[in-house]
């Protein structure tokens, strides 16, 4: 796998190849067949911010399923768009400092009674996505939970997060776990049929992800974080996209493990 | 190398998915055959359910497996009809490949000299003796190669009730890869297994090969 | 759903029909030189092929779009998305064809065969005249069972990042969290693309049941 | 009972494609008689035998097997059912001019089958019986073969045993011993004068002129899909009304 | 040239299955000549006609057609190419003992297509001839139909036609007139004659004993894969050596 190319080679080629998804509400998506989301806009600023260091951004669009595949084998450079930080993927990639937290919640149907705190989690069945970042933090909800005597119910996996949601409505499963901006725009778009919970882990991150071969690249991105936060865009469109700012994320890239439990206070 | 012990460690999730993957299997095709050889005898009947047979197979030759399996598994519930993942998947995939049966049935019998069918008739079999001694072994023994692709189709259509979570190979797969990421080797352990099973229903068929050898249906 | 949302979705339509059109027809031409050459038995090429048929119908096809997408570079060969995705699904079904054509050929009547050989025939002759006319119509229902799996498979190719009809859909439900309707009009265009060859191939066999073949 | 006839045809027309194949055939066929159906090529006989078992769908006429009617339900005047079709047609045998033999079953079980899955007799008496008649016609040490392996006149001494099979009231025989060598239509048609002694009853299209004139209680000679002479066979081959039949009997010398 | 004869058959043997069919067959044709083969059903003589254009591959014995081996090539003592059997297949005839019409085109087109294709004559050319043959067998009314549709009799004719439109030196017919009524095989064996008139080679399997004794210039009689006699017609039925063919003979009457 030699086609990865580090900042050098970026800009003797003129251009950086970025792969970004199309159904990832509110990171990347598409609406009347052009792309949106948060990084739509945040693209602006990139590619700005690229070409004063003299090359061009390329966006290509793919699905999640390919998309991590692609980046570690060089088709692109670095994924754009919003990975969820886990300790797997940091053995293959390092991840640019995260942009948005990814806590994660519980998602519940409206006017689900039986389900409130935490502890009323017991025993219901949950869906998740397969192989996700959820999943590999699920644990910390199982400890949650059986410290105040309770214990995790069903856990049905799926491929992906439509088909979780239509069975949470359909009443297969009793709530859904996925990470607090995912959550928050579900719930702002079907405000009448599903309704945001509470945290269920520890902090989370949603970050870039990078190969590792590439470590030139990866402190130009820390670099472009760096001003766009300390300028206040960040944060404007965080609030745009995700509906609360995360002041407190970290600066630095997170690359390797132990680095990032610290950041999430996992032991 | 490490990615290969990740896998090793994952050998449960493998063979339970694989277990899965084959009861799904052969519960599915054996439904799927008899239901597609009823199919065709109801066509061979003639009559007023000819039509609504043929709108029947062609509708589901149309129709993607995964809208099929979509349908039974999020659409039935808001008709207030709720099936186990596991049912949902079992109906969808006999009905849709009893179709492909049916079809492969029905072409291979366009083909069937006639004689042979009008000597059974002036023997007075009766409609379904006619059907099972005489139709459909000759029917079931020339269109050997097709039913082997339909096999691995169905083989590989149980991959697709992951979408309704039934954890299949592929599920576990998916679930393996995406936990440790390891795709590659993960998948590659999947086509190895799906690969060992449709070389057995490959040599399972080379040996029913014989059987149309035998009888002239095969030359060369 | 609006009509952009219609738009797109024939958008994806005409890309899935496309690239299915190629690859069946190169398809269904790559799975016949197969089956020729099978029927030949070159010792060593056999095997090869008998392999290759084995491995390609059992391979999922998103695994092998993945596959040349992504290690078409290492390869040396830079292949475009299309490429990629067309090669992928032509690679999967010429391996069904190829069984397909095969089985025409191993149950071909011998007596017409044998009639065409004491008048001379060479093999060739015999195969373009009185094979390959019968066959063409007796194989159609596995032909056109082939070309409604490979239409029905090639929303495999959207993992490269190809646009095709079920990606479209994907676009459309993860904005509105409604996933059926899209399903649904997606599987509507579907049918109406295979439909046009259910319709052809009905069309074919009319014509064909006048020789009482 | 006995006066009711083994086959009765009236008025039965049948075309292909706007042409038309039979004419008007009358005929009635007493029970152990033997009909002995002469005619050229192409004038219609076999699509008479097949129209007599509604193989062929008649445009006109009625066909009756021993008083009953067939292909049309007499009460209601619709069209017969495929059960009470095979029930008539259970009490018929036919020997294809073509054989048809079953091509996946061997020798012994094309003969064995029609017993065992229509008159679901046990499979060893079917055994016994099959292995009796293969042996009247000279096949049995054929009879683990597969069809494709037989010689012409092979798969045309099984057709004969497998219709036998079901001693049926009446039997259609289409050109019986057109591919035997002359040894072996003699021994096939002294099973069948064997047979017509035994009372059953016969309907054969044969070119054996010897044959006809030996067993037949009548000859009919089609021509163009007419009976254009219907006769005790003495009269027929010695004095034909006819022009048409003298000369195709001068011919046939 | 005229001393090479038409067919050389040398020490021809043949097995299924380990049963052996074909027997040290040794049979010379010359040019011009009729052979017929008589024999009893499942005797082998069809087996021999498909032997001597390969469509069956001997275990032993060699096959001349005017000089030239078939099947194996002489220089390299390996099995012949396909296009060279095709060659020699071409200067042979072969009317099947089931037709074996291609179903997928009509009556005239079955005749037409082997001169168009392999001897590579123009299409009017061709056309021409095939209607000439046509009416020779009385089938021209049938031209545009497809096999299918045609009786017996019919498909029989067009097998003959089909043969003759390639006018080979060599004609193997198998039993040609098995399928028709006695006025056509009148016609068919004066077809025959004619040919055999006009010098064309024929080996005929038959169990018409009059055309043996009338046209041939050999009979030969095969038994169980063996050819126990073979002498001139006169002989044959007159005076036979074994007492297998007398006996044969006198069932023949
Ligand atoms: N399915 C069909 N479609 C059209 N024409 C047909 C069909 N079957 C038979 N015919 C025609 O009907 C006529 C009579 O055919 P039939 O088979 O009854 O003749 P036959 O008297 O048995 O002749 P043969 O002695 O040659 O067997 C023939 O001209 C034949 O071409
Ligand atoms: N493909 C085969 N496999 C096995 N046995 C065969 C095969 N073909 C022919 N035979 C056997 O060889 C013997 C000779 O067959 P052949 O067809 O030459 O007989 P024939 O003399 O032409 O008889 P007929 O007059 O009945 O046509 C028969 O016993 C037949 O069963
Ligand atoms: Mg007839
Ligand atoms: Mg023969």
């Amino acid at each position: 796998l030699t086609a990865q190319a580090d900042l050098a080679d970026v800009k003797a080629r003129g251009y950086l190849a970025v792969a970004t998804e199309d159904d990832y509400a509110p990171f990347n998506f598409i609406v009347d067949g052009k792309p949106e989301g948060f990084h739509k806009d945040l693209l602006e600023d990139f590619k700005a911010f690229a070409g004063k260091s003299g090359f061009d951004v390329r966006q290509e669009i793919l699905p999640w399923t390919g998309l991590l595949a692609s980046v570690a084998s060089g088709q692109y450079d670095m994924g754009y768009t919003g990975a969820l930080v886990t300790d797997d993927r940091l053995r293959v990639f390092n991840f640019a400092p995260p942009f948005a937290s990814a806590q994660h919640y519980y998602v519940k149907r409206k006017g689900d009674d039986s389900i409130g705190d935490i502890a009323s989690l017991s025993g219901k069945t949950v869906g998740l996505q397969a192989g996700s970042a959820l999943l590999a933090r699920l644990p910390e909800l199982k400890k949650m939970l059986e410290a105040g005597g309770g214990k995790l119910g069903k856990v049905v996996e799926y491929p992906s997060y439509p088909e979780i949601y239509a069975d949470l409505a359909n009443g297969r499963l009793d709530y859904v776990v996925n990470s607090v901006t995912s959550v928050n725009d579900l719930v702002k778009a079907k405000p009448e049929v599903f309704a945001k919970g509470l945290p269920v882990s520890g902090n989370g991150f949603a970050a870039w992800p990078v190969p590792k071969n590439s470590p030139e690249l990866l402190k130009l991105l820390t670099t472009f974080m760096q001003e766009v936060h300390a300028s206040g865009r960040l944060a404007e469109l965080q609030q745009k996209w995700f509906g609360e700012s995360f002041d407190d994320l970290p600066l630095e890239p997170i690359t390797s493990v132990k680095q990032f439990h610290e950041l999430a206070n996992i032991e | 190398m490490s990615e290969w012990l990740i896998l090793w460690d994952a050998r449960d999730a493998f063979l339970a998915g694989a277990l899965n993957t084959l009861l799904l299997f052969f519960v599915s095709v054996s439904a799927a055959f008899i239901l597609g050889a009823a199919l065709l005898y109801q066509l061979e009947q003639g009559g007023w359910a000819t039509r609504p047979l043929r709108w029947l197979i062609d509708l589901m030759r149309m129709l993607p497996f995964l809208v099929l399996a979509y349908l039974l598994y999020y659409g039935l519930p808001s008709l207030g009809l709720k099936m186990s993942a596991w049912s949902a998947g079992l109906i969808a995939l006999a009905i849709y490949h009893a179709a492909y049966f049916a079809e492969i049935l029905r072409g291979a019998r366009v083909l069937m000299p006639e004689g042979q069918i009008e000597a059974a008739k002036a023997h007075g079999f009766t409609p379904l003796r006619l059907f099972l001694r005489i139709i459909l072994p000759p029917l079931v023994i020339k269109t050997r190669p097709l039913m082997g692709n339909q096999l691995i189709y169905a083989l590989k259509d149980t991959a697709f009730l992951t979408i309704i979570t039934v954890q299949e190979l592929t599920a576990a797969a998916n679930s393996v890869s995406a936990t440790y990421f390891i795709p590659m080797e993960a998948f590659i352990v999947v086509i190895a297994i799906y690969w060992a099973i449709s070389i057995c229903l490959e040599l399972a068929l080379k040996w029913a090969g014989r059987f149309g050898v035998k009888r002239g249906f095969e030359h060369v | 759903m609006n009509g952009q949302a219609w738009l797109l979705l024939l958008e994806g339509a005409w890309t899935t029909l496309w690239i299915s059109g190629v690859s069946i027809a190169i398809g269904v031409l790559v799975g016949l030189g197969i089956a020729l050459l099978r029927m030949a038995r070159i010792p060593f090429l056999d095997q090869l092929l008998v392999t290759y048929v084995s491995l390609a119908r059992a391979t999922p096809l998103v695994t092998l779009v993945l596959f040349l997408f992504l290690a078409g570079p290492t390869l040396g060969l830079g292949l475009s998305r299309e490429t990629a995705a067309i090669l992928a699904l032509t690679l999967n079904t010429a391996a069904f064809n190829a069984e397909i054509w095969r089985s025409a050929f191993i149950s071909f009547s011998r007596e017409q065969k044998e009639a065409a050989l004491a008048c001379g025939m060479t093999n060739r002759l015999f195969f373009r005249r009185i094979m390959l006319p019968q066959m063409l119509t007796s194989s159609l229902p596995g032909l056109v069972n082939e070309m409604s799996f490979l239409i029905k498979s090639s929303p495999a190719i959207a993992v490269i990042g190809i646009v095709d009809l079920t990606r479209v859909t994907n676009r459309i439900s993860a904005v509105t969290y409604e996933p059926l309707p899209p399903i649904l009009a997606a599987g509507l265009l579907y049918m109406l693309i295979i439909g046009i060859l259910l319709r052809l191939q009905a069309i074919a066999e009319k014509k064909a049941s006048r020789l009482a073949m | 009972m006995s006066d009711i006839p083994a086959v009765s045809i009236e008025r039965l027309s049948k075309s292909f494609d706007g042409v038309e194949v039979l004419r008007d055939i009358d005929l009635v066929v007493n029970k152990g008689e033997v009909v002995s159906v002469l005619g050229s090529s192409g004038s219609g006989k076999s699509t008479m035998l097949r129209c007599i078992n509604w193989l062929e769908q008649p445009d006109r006429g009625t066909i009756r097997i021993a008083g009953q009617r067939i292909g049309v339900d007499e009460k209601t005047g619709r069209a017969m059912g495929n059960r009470e079709l095979a029930a008539i047609r259970a009490r018929t045998g036919m020997v294809f001019q073509s054989f048809n033999l079953w091509p996946h079953l061997t020798v012994l079980h094309n003969v064995m089958e029609a017993p065992m899955q229509v008159k679901r007799i046990s499979r060893d008496e079917a055994r016994a019986t099959a292995s009796a008649l293969l042996e009247k016609v000279g096949m049995q040490h054929k009879q683990d073969a597969y069809p494709h392996t037989l010689s012409g006149g092979q798969k045309q001494r099984v057709a004969i045993a497998r219709a036998l099979a079901m001693s049926p009231e009446v039997i259609l025989f289409d050109e019986p011993t057109s591919a035997l060598d002359p040894e072996r239509v003699g021994e096939v048609l002294t099973v069948m004068k064997n047979l017509s002694a035994e009372g059953y009853t016969m309907i054969v299209v044969t070119h054996e002129m010897d044959f006809a004139r030996a067993v037949s209680d009548q000859v009919v000679f089609l021509e163009k899909g007419k009976i254009i002479e219907k006769s005790d066979p003495e009269k027929f081959f010695t004095r034909p009304d006819t022009e048409r039949v003298r000369k195709f009997l001068e011919l046939a010398d």
